[in-house]
């Protein structure tokens, strides 16, 4: 005890030192005098001392676990609510039936504001479970998932703007350029792996927006892409209220769609193929995968997805340009895909909530609320690497990874 | 052609700012295999120490050449502090968890780090005092390459050949060498792993620290966003070179940043980013393990 | 000088170590034979801390080490040749020996040792600014013992030295490990799937299966063990 | 199960029909600003946030409007279109009477819709993009500063007639409020036929430097250069102009003319052109304002504060002459009556463009920005 307070007081007086120019220090060269606050000095000192005892509990209870997970006690001890969520019929179905109903009657009771960012969330549940099979189930690391998003909303923005395609029309349209752009890009990245995958990746999410910046004469550049219309539902004239209840709807809609095609698809030959792939390449391939289709198929796939939501994203906002599809919208639903738990389906479900909504209720906190965000992100990794929610076959797949990783170490 | 050279020598500069950047990630991956997105933070951070700090030596009175190196020497400890940091808190817990994990603590980091500094100082772009001095021998081709741009390519090769000797000759340099080779083997002849990754973050921060300073003092500005682009640049020229390579982090640094300045020069500078991009797909389709990487050993 | 009581390692949940114990006297070369996945390259691995035994404890010398960094067990004098060799690929043949001394400062001493290995394997000295990923298996086999060497090692553990060798070859390799334990007074460790030429070389010999020790006895005696016989020496 | 679900939609959409709108708080007049308060794009929304904080502060001081106190709710936008309508059906449902915003005139245009339907009267300190008056589309927007048409006309007369440039180029950061600019610029420049654009590119903000540009701006042999974009991007082309030893004109928007770009350009600051609001540092309004920022954080002010104050101002006048916060008659109020806002002596035109808000050019001199006459 007397030890951990010693130790966290040498990690507070590190981290005054650490913080002491950034925190302290503001020089104000117009008038030039230094500004001296010295008052955050000690809420550094505070702070660190308290997260650092808590830090080191923490770091005890996860080795705790750790070491019983190792021991296979895992079961015994803590079977998770998740698990007996998915699992015992009895608990399953009743939170399944009231699930569905806060959902049917979620827009009716609360006002238009909750609706809409109800609708961007589920926009971003639809991205997370597209890029869920990119990443979670084939192992394709793609940081620039955003780039079919982008490609969706402005297959449906250009089409409508220069031939008045509707909304119906183009959200297939847009779910295939998605996958079109899927194919074409995944092209040349087939070879290349793990690291260089993300890079490479990462380029074409800059390039894209890059393209759409200066490609005026198609994509009105910067000054993006107005008066796109909301979904219409057979012509009937909607208020902005209806028709985000409207919208609302189709969102549901098309997540369960999705959830149904990737969950068959989880199960069927090309997805057991993919999640081969994610476990060894090499031995996928000589058990005759052929690894060029099972890759771009996966890479099409998820970039469908991302066409379909860039579709509705177009029409939710009425207005596009390239601000919305930046290398930290890709950041945002890669984080929903890992802190879901890498192929969990309803893990990445209730990671999308999470993260979209929080900012949004959080708005208080406003300046902070990107600070706390990166914080979470870490210390989701450390402290609950398997994702809020545990992909259901991923107590065998887990340690799965945890040897192979130490055999390529070892 | 006095075009070419101009934009030769722009492009030099930026590539060697590049690599000093370039060479932390390169030193980190090759060791941990972790592609540490908080990196171009670091370069952010060392960027600020050494502003506010020649910030308070002006206000007090110090001129010239005292401020430089009194600044830069703060900001590459304090970059070097950081580093260290960083690595104990994000990823040395994440040491054997599956590769996307750390990455996603990175990119976390990476985030917290730039607000952090956003909200401790300021979001708006501060002016960064001129440090370097117009020396009056480089006037007559000041238009190709002034004095800043002079010290900024001498001070990254010097550094560059530092890196080079502590590497190749020093016990730490040995160390990290045999670690990225082999890491259970280091651990088998003595070599304490835990700090020579900690040394590496060391090390790969106050180089980017020195690309900070030398940049903030080169453009005139800073922000607290100025290290995420840096950030992608330097990583995409350490895997153009061969990610884990050292000499090929400082030629895919060179190669990007000419690659930049000619795009932007000959076709068009709204494009530039897409020319940067394009070469990286361009050689990873030819020589998928960049341009001096070896071909990776697939272990069965 | 090395002992090991009731040593449990484990891979994840995978217990790898069954309540091993194992004994080793100063001088002495003792053999650890068993096939291949029995738990002989744990057992090493384990001792040096690489994966740290879940129960039980390891002495050596009488202080407590199954709680230490592999670098401190090093540093204490306990040596590993590991299995496959793990020469630095990277790294010349002159600088995998400075590897191995490390952890030691006596400049001196240091450029005796090397000129001692350089004795010992005349090839290395021929191939010293060649890169350790280009030197043939045998070559790799040499030098990963005489990086060894250069830790001046109290007990010397070797992983396989045969795997994968001409014959010839290992019949030199196991007369130089004699000489290191006779010259030098190196206790040695020697883990082998050779059951034949390690028993000839050793004084005492365990027998490990699935994780666990079955068997312990002089080596001669094992050499005449039906079982061993059997199991072991094909005959 | 999907029939149902279409069922009930249907029953949705006709429910959605009949909800009455949104009602109305009472005691206090509720204003929303929204902008970019966090993130990179932060400086250019914080400012007119602050503004409005002030004046609210000091109206709610002397007794409110109409005896109603005024209440500011910021609500960050990011710049971005998506969190723009997220900010604006929020502003909504909390039930704002009246917006001050978008700061970027994309979001502005994401936005716009939703206010429109709930008939919420936006003016924005800063979005200048022309369609957002001329087309017609947005008739409940108003803005306390002036399309960027204007400028980029005055900018190119300038750049041609004062300064006699026979080959000018234009660069641009490919923003819509950058980009904007320097389109029209180079539109006039064209339709002028005093000049040739002899480079028309765009520079991307956050790279690490632009010499190659300013090189391709040397070899183009221009006699002037124009800018369209923030103060960032200019303060490094005219520091590396500098650098580079080029003496050419610089002409910058208004997005340049501001403290930030004399504290970050230093130096290399003097001489440079900006078009800006015309100068109202004599009004007394203005003055004052200003002093009251100064004394309350220490600082300058930031980009659009003025034009943020002006809104804020318009908007409390027009409550008080409409006698309430009724759309029609606000918005017969915002375009009858003069105001002294900070920005000058106000009222707006029928498409919501202010009147009374021109475009000076002005030179940096001496460290500060004096107006040519």
């Amino acid at each position: 005890m007397v030890d951990n307070i010693k130790r966290s007081l040498l990690v507070s007086i590190w981290f005054v030192f650490l913080t002491f120019p950034l925190m302290v220090v503001k020089v104000n060269t117009l008038k030039n005098i230094v500004e001296w606050r010295w008052i955050n000095m000690l809420w550094v000192a505070i702070g660190a001392f308290v997260l650092s005892i808590v830090w080191r509990w923490a770091m005890e209870r996860r080795q705790l676990k750790n070491k019983k997970a190792e021991q296979g006690e895992e079961e015994s001890v803590l079977p998770g609510f998740g698990q007996r969520l998915l699992e015992d019929p009895k608990i399953f179905k009743p939170v399944l039936i009231a699930l569905a109903l806060v959902t049917l009657v979620f827009p009716l009771v609360v006002d238009i504001y909750q609706t809409n960012i109800m609708v961007l969330a589920l926009i971003f549940v639809v991205l997370g479970l597209g890029l869920n099979v990119t990443v979670g189930l084939a192992g394709l690391l793609d940081l620039g998932y955003v780039a079919f998003f982008a490609v969706g909303a402005y297959t449906y923005g250009v089409l409508n703007s220069f031939f008045g395609f509707g909304f119906w029309i183009s959200l297939p349209l847009g779910g295939l350029m998605g996958a079109l752009f899927g194919i074409v890009l995944g092209f040349p990245i087939l070879r290349l792996r793990g690291d260089y995958l993300a890079i490479v990746t990462l380029g074409f999410g800059s390039i894209a927006k890059i393209v759409i910046e200066n490609w005026e004469e198609v994509f009105n550049g910067a000054k993006g892409i107005a008066n796109i219309p909301r979904p219409g539902f057979f012509g009937a004239e909607m208020s902005i209220h209806t028709a985000t209840t409207y919208t609302y709807y189709l969102m549901i809609l098309m997540v369960l769609f999705a959830i149904f095609i990737t969950n068959r698809l989880k199960d069927s030959r090309i997805g057991r193929a993919w999640m081969a792939l994610r476990e060894d390449e090499i031995a996928c391939v000589a058990m005759g995968v052929d690894m060029a289709r099972t890759k771009l198929g996966a890479y099409a796939f998820g970039a469908f997805w991302a066409g379909l939501a860039g579709v509705i994203f177009a029409s939710r906002n009425t207005y596009i340009n390239p601000n919305s599809f930046t290398f930290m919208e890709s950041a945002l639903v890669l984080s929903i895909v890992v802190m879901g738990g890498m192929g969990s389906i309803i893990g990445v479900i209730v990671a999308a909530l999470v993260l979209i909504l929080m900012p949004e209720y959080l708005r208080a906190f406003a300046e902070y609320r990107m600070l706390m965000f990166g914080a979470v992100m870490v210390l989701m990794m450390i402290f609950r690497p398997e994702g809020l929610i545990a992909n259901v076959r991923r107590k065998y797949a887990g340690r799965k990874v945890v040897t192979e990783d130490a055999n390529a170490r070892g | 052609m006095e075009y070419f050279l101009e934009l030769s020598s722009s492009g030099l500069v930026r590539g060697s700012i590049y690599a000093l950047i370039a060479l932390g990630y390169t030193m980190v991956y090759g060791i941990i295999q972790l592609i540490n997105f908080a990196h171009g933070e670091i370069y952010m951070i060392g960027a600020f120490v050494a502003l506010i700090v020649s910030g308070v030596l002006t206000i007090y009175g110090f001129s010239g050449v005292s401020i430089l190196i009194l600044a830069g020497l703060i900001a590459v400890i304090y970059a070097a502090a950081y580093g260290y940091t960083l690595e104990k808190i994000a990823y040395r817990p994440l040491r054997n968890a599956p590769r996307l994990s750390p990455l996603i603590s990175a990119i976390g980091m990476s985030l917290f780090l730039q607000n952090y500094v956003l909200l401790a100082q300021t979001p708006d772009f501060l002016r960064f005092p001129a440090l370097i001095p117009d020396f009056e021998f480089m006037e007559p081709i000041a238009h190709i390459m002034g004095s800043p741009e002079l010290v900024i390519l001498v001070t990254s090769a010097v550094s560059r050949v530092g890196l080079t000797v502590l590497i190749k000759y020093t016990r730490i340099g040995k160390a990290m060498r045999a670690t990225q080779q082999d890491m259970t083997m280091a651990r088998l002849v003595g070599v304490n792993v835990d700090n020579v990754i900690s040394m590496t973050f060391i090390i790969g921060s106050v180089l980017a620290a020195i690309g900070g300073v030398l940049v903030g003092s080169y453009i005139g500005q800073i922000n607290f966003y100025i290290g995420f682009m840096a950030g992608v640049k330097a990583f995409t020229a350490a895997v153009l070179g061969g990610i884990g390579n050292i000499p090929g982090a400082v030629l895919g640094a060179l190669v990007l940043g000419l690659t930049e300045a000619y795009a932007a020069g000959y076709i068009s500078s709204a494009y530039e980013d897409v020319f940067a991009f394009g070469v990286l797909v361009l050689i990873l389709i030819l020589r998928p393990s960049g341009l001096l990487g070896k071909a990776v050993k697939q272990k069965v | 000088m090395l002992e090991l009581r009731n040593v449990d390692t484990y891979y994840g949940n995978i217990q790898a170590l069954k309540s091993i114990s194992i004994d080793i006297n100063e001088g002495e070369i003792v053999t650890l034979i068993g096939a291949n996945g029995a738990g002989k390259s744990t057992t090493l691995m384990t001792i040096c801390g690489v994966t740290p035994p879940r129960n039980g404890e390891i002495y050596f010398m009488g202080t407590p080490i199954h709680k230490m960094a592999t670098d401190k067990i090093v540093a204490m004098g306990l040596v590993q040749v590991p299995e496959g060799r793990r020469i630095f690929p990277g790294m010349s043949v002159l600088e995998n020996l400075e590897m191995g001394t490390f952890l030691r400062r006596d400049k001196s001493e240091i450029q005796k040792d090397i000129d001692y290995a350089f004795d010992l394997f005349p090839i290395l000295a021929q191939r010293r600014s060649q890169l350790g990923g280009t030197l043939s298996g045998g070559e790799q086999q040499m030098l990963a013992i005489s990086r060894a060497l250069m830790a001046r090692p109290r007990v010397l553990l070797l992983d396989e030295p045969s795997l994968g060798l001409a014959p010839l070859i290992i019949k030199q390799i196991f007369e130089i490990i004699k000489k290191i334990n006779q010259e030098q007074k190196t206790t040695v460790f020697l883990v082998e799937q050779n059951a034949n030429q390690a028993l000839k070389l050793a004084d005492r010999g365990y027998v490990m299966e699935n994780g666990r020790i079955t068997l312990t006895d002089t080596a001669e005696n094992l050499l005449d063990n039906e079982q061993v016989k059997e199991a072991y020496l094909g005959l | 199960m999907r029939k149902s679900v279409i069922k009930k939609l249907v029953m949705v959409a006709l429910l959605g029909l009949i909800m009455p709108a949104t009602g109305f708080a009472a005691d206090t007049i509720k204003i929303g600003v929204a902008g970019p308060h966090t993130g990179d794009l932060a400086p250019y929304g914080i400012p007119t946030k602050e503004a409005a904080e002030m004046v609210a502060a000091q109206v709610n001081a002397a007794g409110g409007v109409l005896g109603m106190q005024v209440e500011v709710l910021p609500m960050d936008d990011q710049c971005k279109p998506e969190i723009a309508t997220n900010a604006a059906t929020k502003l909504v449902s909390e039930g704002v009477d009246v917006v001050i915003g978008h700061v970027c005139s994309g979001a502005t245009k994401a936005a716009m819709g939703i206010y429109k339907e709930a008939k919420i009267i936006a003016v924005s300190p800063s979005a200048t993009n022309p369609p957002l008056t001329q087309s017609g589309d947005y008739p409940n927007f108003y803005r306390t500063i002036a399309p960027d048409d204007d400028q980029g006309k005055l900018a190119s007369d300038f750049a041609t007639d004062k300064l006699g440039a026979k080959r000018i180029a234009i660069l641009h950061d490919k923003g819509d409020y950058g980009k904007g600019f320097a389109d029209f610029a180079k539109q006039f420049i064209e339709a002028g036929g005093k000049a040739e654009v002899v480079l028309f590119e765009g520079v991307t903000p956050g790279a690490m430097d632009y010499s190659a540009v300013v090189q391709k701006v040397r070899r183009e042999k221009a006699d002037a250069v124009i800018f369209g974009g923030y103060h960032p991007e200019a303060s490094k082309l005219v520091s590396q102009m500098h650098k580079k030893r080029m003496k050419i004109p610089f002409i910058g928007p208004d997005g340049v003319k501001g403290n930030g770009f004399l504290e970050i350009a230093g130096k290399d600051a003097e001489g440079v052109y900006a078009t800006g609001p015309m100068d109202v540092s004599s009004y007394a309004v203005n003055q004052k304002a200003k002093a009251d920022y100064i004394s309350k954080y220490g600082k300058e002010p930031g980009t659009f504060f003025d034009q943020g104050y002006a809104a804020m101002q318009v908007i409390l006048n027009a409550i008080e002459v409409a006698g309430g916060t009724e759309y029609a008659a606000l918005e017969k109020a915002l375009k009858n009556s003069y105001v002294d806002t900070a920005v000058g002596k106000i009222k707006f035109d029928a498409k919501g463009d202010a009147e009374g808000v021109g475009f000076s050019v002005f030179q940096v001199q001496d460290g500060k920005f004096v107006e040519l006459k």
